[in-house]
């Protein structure tokens, strides 16, 4: 009933507390790649204010067994709709200050239609997919951040 | 034997993270079910609109059947990214 | 009956020989900016084969007077239509190896959906209303790069 | 006086980067319709299916007036990006 994806050998993903550095994830996506002309990035950061609320910090969760599981579908998924040359997808866990980098997907292809699709693709269904979970630390004190309904519609929406 | 996880909001009202289920419930809505009797923050916080369910790390409906040594975990809609 | 578009000060837009680089790109668009989470990049490359030709290199002609004026007017449209944060537009001209940078769009907004939606709006209308022309130097010699339909075809769909 | 600039292919094939002509042309369809006199290449290159319009650094249809001090430029659709 489930196949199980598998991540193809140009393609990256990572769960992880440290950072990424945009830059060496450019080079990986581009040096030793001729073929492909498009490369599209979206970086996930912490915002300073989520619904009027001043925010100091997050804390991002997740289910280990299940997060690459579900990002490595994702991926494949992607892969059966457009012609992609190679995907990095980089998500963290743990504390992350204002400001600090969240989530990375970034994404070649020959042609920049499919390279903005399959990233937004990807951004959208890992908000409803992929099993991680935000804690906001603000001024009032720390709350689960609530899922949101736009989400669930963009997501539903490919 | 079935192995049930909890995650983020659900692990700490519920003030439990995992626990082993020696049951005869077939399906994961059974299981819930059978896990809402515990009390009453169980009854509201594994309501299945409050609480997915994922079956050996796949999201899943309720009606997914259920063999002994499955892992099965309720979270809240998930808020990554 | 024309109204002059003009730069927002956190915006950039620039017309140049030389390179970019990303990450310079990239702090410019973040440091300083706790507002937005979302930043949405697109970097066009020079790459090998185009509509089965062997590329080895490309050639970029401008009308000075008119890039720039056509690019603040791209970048204004786009905040007309949405919400967004920084805009930062680089387009190179001149000659350009297989493998080099040719243009990069960078968008930062509160949410993905704006980011996304504007940088590729940028692009498609960059393709089919900016005035840079491309001419490809192939083994079998030199020719002026043909506008596509699914070009004008996606920039009419916004 | 209108100052005309050709870009591209068109700049190519017209061996011709720009010229100044002293003219009554009211619009640039009429401007267009006056250069294609000038030679076979001209008549083919500068049809309004192949050669857009742009007056004083905008794009423009071929309805849009001129008068003296303009600067209108024309080539062949953009492919930049």
């Amino acid at each position: 009933m489930f196949t199980v994806a598998k991540l193809q050998e140009q393609d990256h993903i990572a769960v992880q507390n440290q950072d990424f550095d945009l830059a060496l994830e450019y080079q990986a996506l581009t040096e030793a790649n001729q073929s492909d002309g498009a490369v599209v990035h979206f970086v996930g950061l912490v915002r300073n204010n989520n619904l009027g609320r001043q925010i100091q910090a997050l804390e991002l969760e997740h289910y280990p067994a299940m997060t690459t599981k579900a990002l490595t579908e994702l991926v494949a998924e992607a892969r059966q709709r457009w012609q992609l040359g190679r995907i990095r997808l980089i998500h963290r866990v743990g504390k992350l200050s204002l400001g600090e980098q969240i989530v990375f997907v970034g994404v070649t292809s020959t042609h920049r239609g499919s390279a903005f699709a399959a990233c937004e693709f990807l951004m959208d269904q890992l908000k409803t997919r992929a099993p991680f979970w935000k804690k906001e630390y603000t001024s009032e004190g720390a709350h689960w951040v609530a899922a949101r309904d736009s989400d669930r519609v963009k997501a539903g929406e490919w | 034997m079935i192995k049930v996880l909890f995650f983020a909001q659900l692990r700490e009202v519920l003030d439990c993270a995992s626990l082993e289920l020696d049951t005869n419930v077939s399906s994961v809505g059974e299981l819930r079910i059978a896990l809402m009797q515990k009390g009453r923050d169980w009854q509201e916080f594994l309501a299945a609109d409050k609480a997915l369910a994922a079956l050996n790390q796949t999201l899943v409906a309720d009606d997914a059947r259920l063999k002994s040594g499955d892992e099965v975990a309720f979270f809240p809609p998930v808020t990554g990214g």
